[in-house]
């Protein structure tokens, strides 16, 4: 076992799955030479070759849209947009094809492509540098969507999702590459070699793309949630002293609903979690899929704590992001309700 | 604020009730056109995106450089192939009229585009079609049966009802599987062009898109990439003067041949006589090579003329002359290839009635085994559960789940 | 007083507009000289001429981002993208840019762009020109989403969408174009010449962009939906005897969750239909708003009718639509829980 | 499978450690490229994609027909904007390391490819530029002041707090808000102009993207849109050699340059020496005067070199040599429209130094202004439920609600 940040651990499963598939190519802005501008790509092309690890033009569109024929091709490319914001220009690729390819050809062609993004606010971003999208994957029957929460799920969902079959957009909060983020700005940055999930095996492994994980168990509130509010919500549950069961989705796309209904089952109170913006979001699904499943056990409404209806301002980056002081008031609305 | 010029817009050179107006197209000679070696530098062959690669000339014969040279046996093959498929599309096209199937789209004299292409390609290397390709599916082995199966979405269609009439595909054969979404397929034939190189095989690929098309972003990203990589592709532009209602110069061919987008990309363009199946199989071997031995991409305009409707859904009188195919100054591919043959007195007009009643006869039989594996309205039909297979590997829980709610819905 | 269906409705709306303002544009592949593959633009080139209604070349990207640009100039340009499976290409362009330029530019800038795009199946197109993308629209922030069920709200939403100043995407079920259509595609087609909503003013009138309507008052259960299934709802509640209020959203967003609110707080049940794809769609979002405005008066969980989370595919089109069947079932599901 | 050459991965012609090496670049002297009139065909003129349009030669003098004559006070002025563009350039980085901005892009080395082109246009025309032309806005009376308290995001900050530093706007100065999203302002300015020419104005629309960003999408859309409908536009590309770790070439600008994709469209294209003012002038008032007269769009690629990181959060010395800038042929804009004053007569080296401390004191001043407004750290702050504004032109209700859940929350 080695400490890794959640880079190194990106970083540990491309390098991992070039060495043990001769078909695996990383492509994307700045990835080659450079390493990528948050360095996930870093030494992949010195080690693996410039014809394994491209460097591309900045076309989002053209990257997705190579990356598609090369799998068709037989390769199992894994394809880096520099930031989710940029992912547009290659949605029609990604939603259209990517996303199709197999079902309209009766599974006699596949392209099973991966695109990795860096998404979510906390670095200064603006409203271009922030954004958190995976609502609109989520909506697109034919793709597989994921997010991360630690380089140990990192690494074992992105090896996962490079060797799975099915397309998968990965999407990496880049506010905890570095480490843990509790929701509190203030608050010296945390790294993650003081964290369990920061432990991460050198080698092969995989995690299945199905499954979320209960991270903590408790009996008074379940708060489902993924990426960086898994952090957010372990901290301010423990700061109100509610005992919590924290659930991080980690694959968005299928959605492993019985872990979540045994848990609202069991808790009778559910808070639903994410930093993207609320109105037809993934929470929404979230809260929809649960109340369904578990209307009778519920015993007041699923709330939902989620970054404001706007874009991701520059100046008021504490105010937008759904940090404690949100996440609190969630947990109390829900557990004050009834 | 001046009296000013406003935008541009273009118009077409005739509307219905016109007399239809082919004077923009810039044509050259059959054979006037040199044909450079296959590792010539862009710089010495720019002219080939604006002048105008032929071989058959107006009796006829073949001429000049490009001159593929074909044997009898390619040229009758050739012309089995268009005469097949242009039986193929009458059938279809009367049949969608009658409601057996429920849309379609000819390549009424735009045979040439693919057919000429597909032989001088290899079978192992990978055709990315727009939707007027369908020679191309016949002559990789997709047969007649399977595609007239998946235009009815019976039980035999090997897309099982998932897409409209006409979108093929034929992994075997190395034909893709037809989009909807124009261009689309562009960059990724560069994609695949690349892998191809990446893994050490020299297979190419081809893809096909029409004029209106080129407009697409995808165009650009397929250009761009092709160049930076230097990737072994072939990408065909079929300019057949009309996108649906809108005339070839709303994709921006008023100014510059499709062509000539080439160049400036720093890819060699060749403009290419579309009706003449000597031409567009010789630009096709020619950069075919070029791309086998790592010369890059090339880009093909085809000239031709879309003689039928856009679709069955159209109604071309609305917006064009209705006798304009018939003043296209480059004719009926299918007239020129068979005028070839018998020039060469490998043909006759008798032949040629014998092969279009055997061809009408092998269609019509055809559709008959088709229908035998269901029509939209009479069965066998396929089972609707499958509509949830294959959209991933293994089925995901939520889906199983719609798939049983539709099955207990039917129990009731 | 006029009989039009819903290109007629759509057509006078655009006819209207343009000769009371100048500034407003018309454009969109196909749309000028031929006047479009539905018509919905017929003879509006021949009225106001070839510099305001104007054929595009074939990039949803270039539609937008020229529209973008007129509008910031003063132009009102209303934009068709020729089937909604086709406005990905333009997605980056109405996400990053449209949505965005009023909000970035402190609303020194604005883009008073209204996107028009036929949606939904019933047409025997196949799985690219059936989509039904509301919800991903409905996700981003900055723009207002519309879809109305009938050639009234059609033309009184649309000249207040091209009124707007901000920013609106206009989605136009086109199984409804030329008549009502109540899910069973066995009967013979309907017009909507005997249809009270068949009725159109001539002249210029405006429906406000944020307020659900209440098709029929019903007090047994709440079917929330809009588009071609409101027209299903009201069949199948007709047709299983049960007293439904029927509510056409008509606006998707902003969502009037008061009316919503108002009418399952009187019902005590709620069923949510549309067309498109279950997963994270727009259903998810209304299931999330009222389940949170009404929990306390919920007797059965809120159920989602919905098409599947497959593409829509062309042998299957009446397996794939939700049709009465399904609109039953849930119906059903609902009435019996508790 | 045989021994094929893998695909083409383009390189830089030398990393860090080696010597730089500009011999791909291909320059013609100053004064040599002849000025066709602004209504000459395209055939006519296509070598200008590839020649370089230089009016300064090496002795500092203007030169050939390209030679805009401009007067004293005009070289001055853009001397005077050159040298407080650098000013605020440096101040601004530095306050960024030190931590009182977050973010910051200079445009070191690039000056003279905004300044010309502004100068050229009249205060009617509109500007959608890239991030590299801060010039523009100071040109155009945004003022040093609000382009400070924009990037501090202070009370002052024109955009409230809602954009990174550098994304300015200037709705009264007719230059665009700038988008973190490359490239989608080239088609947006395509629109403006069309607009512009519908209404009946004779304001022409300019655009600036760098090498880097014509490979995305919106590029091929502007050129189509701006062909088709002969938009009255100026298409600027900034080729600065590097994206940000990318070469150029790795946006296609090693086989071709930039300009030449113009031509491919039907677009004149012009490369020019975009470190000379008297060139970048030159070319923008022909192509305004052509687009003015209804000659449609010009493409203009100005040759110059990023003398700076990408971005504050960039270290160039990772993949090119650090002595590259200085090596580059085409020198230091501000050296040269410098050398041209002296030459002239008109400027001497002391009176630069003055200018360019009375600059240095004028941005000191300034931001000392600036920081009374708020900083990041120290109040006064905007008002974070500003955030809710101006999305909508009436705030809808599910925003309301959540403006006042924010308001609650702070009262706790
Ligand atoms: C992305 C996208 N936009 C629009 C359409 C609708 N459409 C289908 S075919 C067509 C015209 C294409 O013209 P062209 O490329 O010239 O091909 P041709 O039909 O002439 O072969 C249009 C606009 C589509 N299928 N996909
Ligand atoms: C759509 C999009 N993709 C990627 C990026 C990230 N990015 C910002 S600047 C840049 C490089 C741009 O290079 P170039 O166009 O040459 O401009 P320069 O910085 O040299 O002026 C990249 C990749 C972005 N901002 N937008
Ligand atoms: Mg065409
Ligand atoms: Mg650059």
């Amino acid at each position: 076992m080695a400490q890794m940040n959640m880079i190194q651990a990106i970083n540990s499963a491309l390098d991992v799955m070039l060495e043990r598939d001769q078909n695996v190519v990383v492509m994307g802005q700045d990835v080659g030479y450079f390493g990528g501008v948050f360095r996930c790509t870093d030494g992949l092309q010195a080690r693996h070759g410039e014809h394994r690890v491209l460097d591309s033009p900045i076309s989002e569109g053209g990257i997705v849209a190579t990356a598609i024929g090369m799998g068709v091709n037989g390769l199992r490319p894994v394809a880096e947009i520099q930031f989710a914001d940029y992912i547009y220009p290659g949605f029609d690729q990604i939603a259209s094809e990517l996303a199709r390819i197999r079902y309209r050809s009766d599974a006699t062609f596949t392209a099973p492509v991966t695109i990795r993004s860096p998404c979510g606010g906390g670095i200064r971003g603006g409203q271009t540098h922030s954004q958190s999208p995976e609502g609109i994957f989520a909506h697109v029957s034919g793709i597989k969507t994921v997010m991360p929460s630690n380089p140990y799920d990192a690494k074992g969902l992105l090896i996962s999702a490079i060797e799975s079959n099915d397309p998968v957009v990965f999407f990496e909060p880049k506010r905890i590459y570095n480490g843990p983020f509790d929701g509190d700005p203030e608050k010296p940055a945390q790294s993650w070699a003081s964290h369990a999930k920061g432990e991460v095996p050198e080698d092969y492994y995989s995690l299945p793309l199905d499954q979320a994980e209960v991270i903590k168990e408790g009996d008074e509130i379940t708060i489902v949630t993924y990426g960086t509010l898994v952090h957010v919500a372990l901290a301010t549950a423990e700061l109100l002293g509610v005992n919590a069961e924290v659930i991080d989705v980690r694959t968005l796309m299928p959605l492993d609903v019985m872990t979540l209904q045994k848990s609202v089952e069991k808790t009778g109170r559910c808070l639903v979690a994410h930093e993207a913006t609320r109105f037809c979001g993934y929470g929404a699904e979230l809260v929809a899929s649960i109340q369904q499943a578990c209307f009778w056990h519920l015993e007041a409404p699923i709330e939902r704590v989620t970054g404001w209806d706007t874009p991701y301002p520059h100046a008021f980056e504490w105010s937008y992001f759904p940090g404690q002081k949100r996440m609190a008031a969630g947990i109390r609305r829900v557990m004050e309700a009834g | 604020m001046s009296a000013q010029p406003k935008i541009h817009i273009p118009h077409p050179t005739a509307r219905p009730g016109e007399a239809p107006d082919f004077s923009y197209l810039k044509l050259s000679d059959a054979g006037s056109v040199e044909r450079p070696p296959t590792d010539a530098a862009l710089q010495d062959m720019e002219h080939l995106a604006f002048d105008l690669v032929r071989v058959l000339d107006d009796e006829f014969e073949a001429q000049g450089q490009w001159n593929p040279e074909l044997g009898k046996d390619e040229l009758l093959e050739a012309l089995k192939l268009m005469t097949l498929v242009r039986a193929y599309d009458d059938r279809m096209l009367r049949m969608q009229r009658q409601g057996k199937i429920t849309f379609y789209m000819q390549c009424l004299g735009e045979e040439a585009t693919s057919i000429g292409p597909g032989m001088a390609l290899r079978d192992s290397d990978m055709c990315f079609p727009h939707y007027r390709q369908q020679a191309l599916y016949l002559m990789r082995g997709t047969g007649l049966l399977n595609m007239m199966c998946h235009c009815l979405s019976n039980t035999r269609d090997f897309c099982r009802g998932r897409q409209m009439p006409v979108f093929y595909q034929h992994a075997e054969g190395n034909v893709f599987t037809i989009s909807g979404n124009l261009t689309t397929q562009y960059p990724q034939a560069v994609g695949w062009a690349m892998a191809a190189a990446i893994k050490g095989s020299d297979d190419i690929a081809a893809s096909w898109i029409g004029d209106g098309s080129t407009a697409e972003a995808d165009f650009h990203q397929a250009l761009t990439f092709a160049a930076v990589y230097q990737a072994p592709v072939i990408l065909n532009v079929v300019n057949n003067q009309w996108a649906i209602s809108t005339f070839q110069a709303f994709a921006g061919g008023e100014l510059r041949p499709f062509a000539a987008r080439g160049p400036g990309y720093g890819i060699p363009g060749l403009r290419v006589d579309g009706n003449d199946l000597l031409a567009t199989y010789a630009a096709t071997q020619w950069a075919a090579e070029r791309a086998r031995n790592g010369g890059g991409p090339t880009l093909i305009e085809f000239v031709t003329y879309r003689g039928g409707a856009h679709s069955t859904s159209d109604d071309p009188s609305r917006y064009r002359p209705k006798d304009e195919w018939s003043a296209f100054p480059l004719g009926d591919p299918m007239v020129r290839l068979k005028g070839h043959l018998e020039r060469l007195g490998h043909w006759s007009e008798q032949e040629q009635e014998d092969l279009e009643a055997e061809m009408k006869q092998h269609v019509t039989d055809t559709w008959k085994e088709a229908c035998s594996y269901g029509t939209m309205t009479e069965g066998p039909f396929l089972d609707p559960h499958e509509m949830f297979e294959d959209l991933f590997e293994e089925m995901p829980q939520h889906l199983k789940e719609q798939q049983a709610e539709m099955l207990a819905l039917e129990e009731k």
